[in-house]
């Protein structure tokens, strides 16, 4: 029997992914695809505690998609901002844009 | 009338004025700070005919709500003590504002930090509410780092935040002992008033919180005092503070330690002042020793100045130590009462002879010789009779001669604390006889012996100058000759708070 | 082992391998086109866990609409594969362990909890659900969903145009 | 849905038709009135203030506790109305400031209006927002906009640096968080703060997971050490008048949604939260002081001043038990919305006289520009936290409440680092006042900066002077708090 | 006319404002002024003192001056025979100096000012005298120590009259200390500082056993260690061994300050003070304090007479003279000889200022101070010869002059109290005649020897043009020797001369009554009586064979000095080693300069290095550090807090710099920090939660 305990087990494994993602890349859109992983990562949590502890008001499923959109949301901004800073700095590589520091 | 509350706000009206001022018309905003300079000393002198000299309590309090939903108000009164030192830095806010006429760099901004450094000071002596009291104390804090700052000597700027940041380390102390002090007061009942807090003494028998607050306080009164060896900002201060500001810092500055100490210390925490009242004594001892023996291997007239403050306060403090360690002991209170009024006339002493010091040094160093240093002069005597007369005259005060004012303080001061602590006063006492050498080793290496060429032609005291220093001369003598008159406005502070401490 | 335990493994074992593969490949490209099986094995589970709904706009945002737009911006800048560069920062072995310990920090505590039981079952037709849901208790977040939704998509096309 | 319950949402909605018209009205107008846009958004945040009041008045006065609306996701009382009408006095500031800013800097003015008053609307909710998907929704909305504002000096290579890594940065702590809500919504089943406080006595160990994850997400917006590094980046990049605004909009209603999450939703017996933020007090006043010392570019300093400033806020958390602390938060964060403002305010009239960002370029500045170098002297004498000054009330206000909790040794470290904080504040002071002027000649101040400064003056002594008003307020709204 | 007393110190003191403030305008008639004061003075201070005489009774008047707590310190004055006979003697001599001045200082650029301190001078002392509580006299005290401080140096471009005074000060300031502590205790024991009731309560106290303080291995009572400690002030106004090193260098001042501050009046303050605050020695168990006056006075007499011996400068001889002199004084007090002390002091007050003054007036003739360049002046200087020898004589103790009388009446207390001190005494009174001989003899006697170029004039022609005179007057340049002074200068040594012969005539036995002398009868101590202690009558054998020992020392000195049957320098020789140590003033003086004034310096100099480097900084140590530090990161700034300030600066500085490479600008930097952020607070909040 699939109890929550899978699907925890697996959530934490694909965020930690996420974040092992967004902790090592150095090209922008490779971090953000990292934070994608993290939200999914969430959304599958919700998801599956809505079925195991908040079957009746599904409140999980309206975060997933509410998170879903957001990510949406995210990827535009954020590739947007990206393209825009590789227009003038000409690199999207993030240790390679350090004009502030320290 | 408020009378306080006009005396205390003047000024800040004053100041609101200069705003209003072009700057370029330094002659007229020199004349309106003078104007309102002495129209608060006026104010002041009016306080007297309203004081009831017979009454030991805080009197004339003047009250309105300020914050209540937490217990802040705007109160203030006077006793004796607080009126003496009001009236003393009216008076030698007109004084610096007068000498000060020669300033013409900035001269907006000048007056304008003088008017609001002298708000600060009278709603030190003059508020009620701890709260009250914070603010005016850290309102001194800000006009006398610009006045250090910007025109002050070559190190202005190091001296300027080193004296910032050394009393903004002790009035932040002193404000968590305020908080400690309101905490312990009944939920409900909970005020920053002064009167109201001394009287429960929130914080007795609570041990730890007790001593915490007590040092909290101590700390920040022990700062601005300077005490041994908090005082290493102060020569730098002093230094490197253009000349009126040196003697507001060393005239009233350097008194709300003294104050703090004499106001809030002894009647809040007197069991464990007490207990630490023969420490205190100690550093007392040490700064009245050590002061005058770094005095004595200064040669910089302002240093040297300096010093000899330190070696003053810890008079008073000493003073103030001694009336601690007489808590609970009843046949000493006439003996504590001698030294509290002993520390109170040193306060006032050391402001109008300090303040007169560095007049003189200013005199001679802002326009004329352009140094400060002891051993570039000699002979002066001849060169500048008058000014010599004051210089040497002043710092026979200093130095504590019989006739003159610092002689009373220092005997009130020693009669009073030997009856409760002989060993450390009869050491102090050494202390006058180093003072009497460094001093009159300046007055010979300055005025007396052959004339340095270089000095031969410098004018005299200007009818300006002559006006600033002969005021504080005569207060010098006048109450050398006859305290008691003086003696009885603070004797009823002092008998007060002996009685208190019972 | 049911189906249901044979399903989630296989979606597992495709989740966890294409988000390796989007962490770990060198060739950018590789790694936005392994999202795609990242994300529909997510899809995946949620039919599993009855989320038909949820499932949908998964497909339709994140395979069809977000990876498209990742694709898109490497094409753009790193000259289409991003292999001519180092794509591996410098803190791989601490990120290595900070990973690894929140993982299994996560694994200790959550592993323990004693997972409330369910309120009772999923309703039947539950994009029905979640629709009342949006509408009754999260009319607010929807509405607000849609702002932020312009909100971004003017800024980013602000941000994003190319100027003359 | 209740109709009837829209009237509690009339300031955001207010706000946020504003600026979908200021969308529309961008394409209508032309390019010479652009500067229309900015008075349609000021009236509009100016109307949002008043529909506040009504708000307010609406709930029955300050002493009437609040309603929650939309299920109890969302809860109007005072303590969120006052959120609200600091951020409306941010945002308004800000726009009033941009006015002079962005133009010539770039040709989207109705799209910075816009942005900037839908992350005034984001704000808004952030404030009253009592359930984890609106929490995280109206986060993410405040966020995505501020990446877009800090970005938007398209040719600024600093301007797209901040951008980016402020997005990237904030992205990924919004990952964190997310997963942090998960789970506290697995151990609870609900998303609503209220029901979570009922349900998680069944969480033992995996609360502190869940809140400790949450916490970066909050921690992220409020600046708070560990997650507190992007911020002098960004401050130095981002437009002068956005940095002002990250400063001080989203500070405030993530503090508004950290304390009302904390409060409302974890139950002290569950997480003893109050002395983990202690502990992160102590560190991000401390940490952020530190750093502070060592700059002389004037945006990064405050920007650090600002971390360090959240460490003195976070006292009000970690001394939770006493009365005086939320209070003292609510009254930190106004004084620090105008100090702060301030500061920034005449950071900019600086860079526009001097055309640098260093601290010392700005010597002389007190010459240059008399009254402005004055405001300022307030306002660093204010972040410090020396009276009579809104700061100082404000530390005043949190200092007690740490004595107040018994936590001295947490006051001791605040006395510490508010003497540390003179130092540098007082370096400004040095290089405005001490140093001779670099040039001759006035500087000039624009009209919007000229209103902005002398609006955050008059609010840093007023609220400092007289803070009885204020005072009354947020007594009430700390005794109306979720009730 | 003791209600009027009060005004007695006042009109000098009126003189001294006067002159300081309009001198410069009154130019000659300045002298008038406080000539004019000092009359005034003197007849309200022998009005009052024939009050006494005629039996008036002693009269007492207090004012509150200070108060603490319920406590009144008060002051006041005390008109009775032993104070309204110091005001006659101080008004009388003072007057005289003051005249005798107005010649010898003519044409000083700062004649007004010379004035002005003289007068503030009789003021202080005369407060001094009539004051009535240990206050009051110590203000009186020390305002005669700054006066005599100001008049040392009058000549103030003279570096050794600026370290002579400083000297002055200092030295009497230590005995004031110790007074001052003595005045302290006091005011712990009894609660006030008013002669009457603090000897009135010592006096009651002295039946009950009082309380012992512990100094180190020894235990005192607590009367006598107060006792001594007010001797202290004595010891130092009063020239005593220890302290007595600075009056020889007080010579540095004018001859009149030298006759009237340095001979005759404020050194005999201390003894004056003794005499006044008997009781408070008397009344000491075994009058132990009593016992160290004597043993004090004994010593300074005779090793100031061996010290004058050996010295040439005629007014430092005198000076000597005088310590040897007070020390006579103490001893006599010490040995229960009350009167005779007192006695002393007011004879010795008219003839050493007689001294002095003749002496100024061979100064003013031959311009030098040695006695060695003097020689053959009796023919030149008639009237300064007389009247000097008067003096002489009367020092000597020749009957019938005033000396006379005095110091046998001492002689006399010692020989029944204490033998020893006797023959000690009688030791000092012989080379008390030995050297005052000898300085006759070099200076009047002989040939002429002095120089033709008078030493140069301390003032500058700039001085004398600020002052307005035309400059020094008494023509020197072409100088014919030396020649008689000018009346104003002689008159005033005649009628001192006149006191010197006739003074001590009131110590004649029979002048009172019960065949006792009259000073006896007038300047009693009450306590002796109760303490059933008598002062021993006048006798013959003992009166002729301290006569005998005057004429045995002038006898020596004719020997060597006048006949020169022996020459000096042979005895010079005789005495190897003891002629340097004497002439050297036993080297007392070096000592004290090495240890006091270097000592002290450098000890100055060493707590000012530790309050820069070590208070101010902990500095090297950390300063260095911190600057290094700072360096190596280029991040120094100017203005780094110095002190323990700059110890926390450096620290927090430090810290800043550690923290700040963390702050990278790269984003994965940052999230990796934040990530580690949150496994860390969940951790420690698990773990310690």
């Amino acid at each position: 029997m699939i109890g929550l305990p899978h699907y925890l087990v697996l959530s934490s494994l694909l965020f930690g992914m996420g974040l092992y993602g967004v902790l090592t890349r150095r090209n922008a859109v490779a971090i953000l695809m990292g934070i994608e992983l993290m939200l999914n990562a969430a959304n599958v949590n919700f998801v599956a505690f809505t079925k195991f502890v908040d079957p009746t008001f599904v409140r999980g499923h309206v975060a997933a998609l509410v998170i879903i959109t957001l990510a949406a949301c995210e990827a535009a901004v954020g590739l947007a901002l990206i393209i825009n800073a590789y227009r003038h700095l000409e690199t999207v590589n993030v240790d390679q844009v350090d004009l502030l520091k320290g | 009338m408020p009378i306080l509350t006009l005396t205390l706000f003047l000024p800040l009206v004053g100041a609101l004025v200069l705003l209003f001022l072009p700057k370029e018309d330094a002659d007229r905003i020199r004349r309106v700070t003078l104007g309102f300079t002495l129209a608060t000393f006026v104010a002041s002198l009016l306080i007297l005919p309203r004081f009831e000299f017979g009454r030991r309590e805080i009197q004339l309090i003047e009250q309105a709500a300020w914050i209540p939903a937490v217990g802040i108000q705007y109160k203030v009164g006077v006793d004796g003590l607080s009126l003496v030192l009001a009236l003393l830095t009216t008076l030698l806010t007109v004084l610096s504002v007068l000498y000060s006429f020669r300033e013409t760099h900035r001269v907006k901004e000048y007056n304008l930090l003088f008017l609001l450094l002298e708000t600060g000071m009278l709603g030190v002596f003059f508020a009620l509410d701890f709260f009250l009291f914070y603010v005016f104390w850290e309102l001194t804090l800000v006009p006398m780092y610009f006045l250090i700052g910007i025109w002050g000597g070559p190190r202005r700027e190091y001296a300027a935040i080193k004296f910032f940041l050394y009393t903004l380390v002790g009035s932040l102390a002193m404000l968590l002992g305020i908080l400690l002090l309101y905490f312990h007061l009944p939920p409900g009942q909970r005020t920053f008033d002064v009167l109201e807090i001394v009287r429960q003494r929130p914080l007795a028998g609570t041990g730890l919180l007790a001593q915490l607050a007590f040092w909290g306080f101590f700390l920040s009164f022990a700062i601005k005092v300077p005490m041994w060896p908090f005082h290493t900002w102060l020569p730098d201060a002093h230094v490197e503070a253009p000349t009126a500001g040196s003697v507001i810092l060393a005239a009233i500055l350097l008194k709300l330690g003294t104050y703090g100490f004499v106001r809030f210390s002894l009647p809040l925490f007197p069991e464990v002042f007490h207990q630490h009242a023969l420490l205190i004594a100690t550093l007392a001892v040490i700064g009245v020793i050590y002061g005058a023996l770094v005095a004595m291997a200064q040669t910089d007239l302002k240093k040297l100045v300096a010093y000899s403050s330190v070696n003053h306060m810890g008079y008073v403090m000493l003073a103030v130590a001694a009336a601690a360690y007489a808590y609970g002991r009843q046949e000493l209170a006439d003996a504590a009462a001698t030294a509290l009024n002993g520390a109170t006339m040193e306060m006032l002493a050391h402001g109008i002879i300090t303040g007169a010091l560095f007049l003189v040094v200013g005199v001679i160093y802002d326009d004329r010789a352009h140094t400060r240093g002891v051993d570039d002069f000699g002979g002066l005597w001849a060169v500048l009779p008058k000014y010599g007369a004051v210089s040497i005259t002043a710092m026979f005060a200093s130095l504590g001669l019989p006739g003159l004012m610092g002689f009373v303080a220092e005997f009130l001061i020693f009669v009073g604390s030997f009856s409760i602590i002989p060993v450390f006063t009869a050491l102090a006492a050494l202390g006058v006889v180093i003072t009497a050498a460094f001093f009159l080793w300046t007055i010979q290496r300055i005025f007396l012996g052959p004339t340095n060429p270089r000095w031969v032609n410098l004018p005299d005291l200007d009818r300006r100058e002559a006006w600033t220093l002969f005021p504080l001369v005569v207060l010098m003598i006048a109450f050398g000759v006859y305290p008691k008159p003086l003696l009885d406005i603070i004797n009823l502070t002092s008998s007060q708070l002996v009685a208190m401490l019972r | 082992m049911n189906a249901e335990a044979l399903a989630f493994y296989a979606l597992a074992a495709m989740v966890l391998v294409g988000g390796a593969l989007v962490v770990y490949s060198r060739n950018l490209v590789h790694a936005a086109v392994s999202l795609v099986p990242t994300l529909l094995g997510v899809a995946g589970l949620y039919v599993l866990l009855h989320a038909e709904f949820v499932t949908a706009i998964q497909i339709l945002i994140y395979v069809g609409a977000i990876t498209v737009l990742i694709l898109f911006v490497i094409l753009l800048t790193e000259g289409a594969t991003g292999l001519r560069v180092r794509q591996r920062n410098e803190q791989v072995p601490l990120a290595l362990g900070v990973c690894g310990a929140l993982v299994v920090l996560l694994w200790v505590v959550l592993l323990r909890v004693p997972w409330g039981p369910a309120a009772g079952p999923l309703p039947p037709y539950n994009p029905g659900a979640v629709g009342r849901s949006f509408l009754m208790p999260y009319v607010l977040a929807f509405e607000v969903t849609s702002l932020v939704i312009l909100a971004s998509l003017v800024g980013a096309i602000v941000i994003a145009r190319r100027e003359e | 849905m209740n109709w009837a319950d829209l009237r509690w949402l009339v300031p955001e909605l207010v706000v946020a038709a504003a600026a979908v018209a200021l969308l529309g009205a961008d394409l209508v107008l032309p390019a010479d009135r652009k500067r229309w846009l900015g008075g349609l958004a000021l009236a509009s945040l100016v109307a949002a203030g008043a529909a506040c009041a009504v708000v307010l008045t609406d709930l029955g006065g300050l002493g009437a506790p609040g309603v929650r609306v939309f299920a109890d996701t969302y809860t109007v009382d005072a303590f969120a109305v006052y959120f609200k009408l600091v951020a409306l006095a941010a945002v308004a500031l800000v726009v009033l400031v941009s006015l002079d800013y962005f133009p010539g800097r770039t040709p989207h003015l109705g799209e910075v209006f816009s942005l900037l008053l839908f992350s005034g609307v984001g704000l808004l909710l952030m404030a009253s927002a009592s359930d984890l998907i609106l929490l995280l929704l109206s986060i993410e909305f405040v966020s995505l906009s501020s990446y877009l504002l800090a970005g938007f000096l398209k040719r600024d290579p600093k301007s797209n640096e901040a951008g980016v890594k402020y997005f990237l940065y904030g992205a990924a702590t919004t990952g964190v968080m997310a997963y942090g809500f998960s789970l506290l919504y697995g151990l609870t089943g609900s998303t609503i703060l209220y029901d979570i406080a009922a349900r998680l006595d069944r969480a033992g160990p995996a609360a502190y997971l869940a809140v400790g994850m949450a916490l970066a997400g909050f921690g992220f917006k409020v600046s708070m050490v560990p997650f507190h590094q992007w911020t002098p980046d960004v401050y130095e990049g981002a437009p002068t008048p956005i940095t002002a605004f990250l400063s001080v909009g989203p500070k405030a209603a993530g503090f508004a949604a950290l304390v009302r999450t904390l409060s409302i939703g974890i139950p002290l017996e569950q997480v003893n939260w109050p002395v983990l933020l202690a502990a992160l007090s102590a560190v991000t006043m401390t940490v952020g002081n530190l750093l502070a010392l060592l700059q002389r570019n004037l945006k990064r300093m405050l920007a650090y001043s600002s971390i360090a400033h959240a460490g003195y806020v976070l006292i009000a958390l970690a001394a939770w038990k006493s009365a005086w602390a939320l209070q003292g938060l609510l009254y930190y964060l106004l004084a620090y919305l105008f100090m702060n403002l301030g500061a920034f305010f005449v950071a900019m009239v600086a860079a526009e006289g001097t055309g640098s960002d260093e601290i010392p370029d700005h010597a002389g500045l007190s010459q240059r520009a008399p009254w402005v170098a004055g405001a300022m002297v307030v306002f660093m004498l204010s972040l410090t936290g020396i009276p009579p000054t809104a700061g100082f009330f404000g530390k005043f206000y949190l200092f007690a409440a740490a004595v107040d909790a018994g936590l001295l040794w947490l006051a001791a470290l605040a006395v510490a680092n508010s003497v540390i904080s003179l130092y540098y504040y007082v370096g400004v002071l040095r290089a405005l006042y001490l140093m001779p002027p670099a040039a001759p000649g006035p500087v000039p101040v624009p009209a919007g900066l000229r209103v902005g400064v002398l609006v955050a003056l008059i609010g840093t002594l007023a609220a400092g002077l007289y803070p009885e008003p204020v005072v009354t307020f947020v007594e009430v709204a700390r005794r109306l708090l979720g009730s | 006319m003791a209600r009027l007393a009060w005004l007695i110190p006042l009109f000098p003191l009126a003189g001294y404002g006067i002159l300081i403030f309009r001198g410069r305008a009154l130019g000659d008639r300045a002298p008038y002024v406080a000539i004019g004061a000092m009359a005034l003075s003197a007849v309200l201070g022998w009005g009052t003192f024939l009050e006494q005489v005629l039996g008036a009774p002693p009269f007492v008047w207090r004012a509150a001056w200070a108060v603490g707590g319920e406590r009144v310190i008060t002051v006041g004055y005390t008109v009775d025979p032993l104070s309204s006979i110091t005001v006659a003697m101080i008004t009388l001599v003072g007057g005289l100096i003051f005249v005798y001045s107005v010649g010898y200082m003519h044409g000083d650029p700062y004649y007004a000012r010379f004035f002005a301190f003289l007068s503030l001078f009789c003021a202080g002392m005369l407060t001094m005298v009539l004051a009535n509580s240990f206050l009051l006299m110590l203000i009186g005290w020390e305002v005669i120590g700054l006066c005599s401080y100001l008049l040392i140096g009058f000549y103030f471009r003279r570096r050794s009259a600026n370290l002579a005074q400083m000297k002055a000060f200092l030295t009497t300031r230590v005995g004031d200390t110790l007074m001052l502590v003595g005045i302290m205790a006091l005011f712990w024991q009894f609660g006030t500082l008013d002669y009457q009731t603090v000897f009135e309560a010592v006096r009651e106290g002295a039946e009950k056993a009082s309380a012992v303080v512990r100094l180190g291995p020894w235990e005192v009572p607590l009367v006598t260690l107060t006792a001594l400690l007010i001797f202290g002030g004595p010891i130092g106004k009063s020239g005593q061994f220890p302290l007595h090193v600075w009056l020889p260098d007080a010579m540095e001042g004018p001859t009149p300050v030298s006759a009237l501050i340095h001979a005759a009046t404020m050194v005999a303050a201390g003894v004056y003070l003794v005499g006044r605050a008997y009781p408070l020695f008397f009344f000491t168990p075994h009058h132990e304090a009593l016992a160290w006056v004597a043993w004090v006075g004994t010593v300074t007499a005779l090793m100031a007479g061996l010290i004058a011996l050996a010295q040439d400068d005629i007014k430092r001889i005198l000076a000597y003279s005088t310590i040897s002199q007070l020390g006579f004084m103490m001893a006599g007090l010490g040995v229960l000889g009350y009167t005779a002390g007192l006695f002393h002091l007011l004879t010795h007050a008219f003839f050493k200022a007689l001294l002095f003054l003749a002496a100024g007036s061979v100064i003013h003739a031959v311009h030098t101070n040695n006695i060695k360049e003097m020689g053959g002046l009796w023919r030149a200087m008639p009237v300064t010869f007389w009247t000097f020898l008067a003096g002489f004589l009367a020092l000597a103790g020749v009957f019938p002059f005033a000396g006379f009388w005095s110091k046998d009446e001492i002689l006399l207390e010692a020989y029944h109290h204490n033998p020893g001190i006797y023959a000690l005494l009688t030791a000092a009174a012989f080379l008390t005649a030995l050297y005052m001989s000898r300085l006759v003899a070099y200076a009047f006697f002989g040939r002429y020897r002095g120089p033709e170029q008078p030493e140069p004039d301390p003032w500058l022609p700039e001085d004398y043009a600020r002052a307005g005179v035309r400059g020094p007057h008494h023509g020197h340049g072409a100088h014919h020797g030396p020649h008689e002074s000018p009346p104003v200068m002689t008159v005033p040594l005649v009628v001192l001369a006149f006191f010197a012969l006739v003074a001590g005539f009131v110590g004649i036995p029979g002048t009172g009554p019960e065949g006792g002398s009259w000073i006896h009868h007038f300047l009693k101590f009450e306590g002796f009586e109760e303490a059933g202690i008598r002062a021993p009558s006048f006798s013959w054998p003992l009166a002729l064979r301290s006569l005998a020992v005057a004429f045995a020392g002038v006898g020596v000195a004719w020997v060597v000095y006048g006949a020169r049957w022996v020459r000096s320098d042979q005895v010079r020789e005789w005495v190897g080693p003891l002629y340097p140590f004497l002439r050297n003033r036993m080297y007392i003086d070096t000592v004290y300069a090495w240890v006091f004034v270097r000592g002290g310096l450098a000890l100055a100099a060493g707590l000012r290095w530790f309050d820069v480097q070590v208070v101010d900084g902990l500095v090297n140590l950390v300063g260095w550090v911190t600057v290094l530090v700072s360096r190596l990161h280029r991040l120094f700034d100017t203005y780094v807090v110095d002190g323990l300030v700059n110890l926390v600066g450096g620290l927090t500085r430090g810290l800043g710099i550690l923290l700040r490479p963390l702050q990278t600008g790269r984003a994965y930097n940052y999230i990796l920090v934040a990530a580690a952020g949150v496994a860390i607070i969940v951790v420690v909040s698990l773990w310690k939660l």
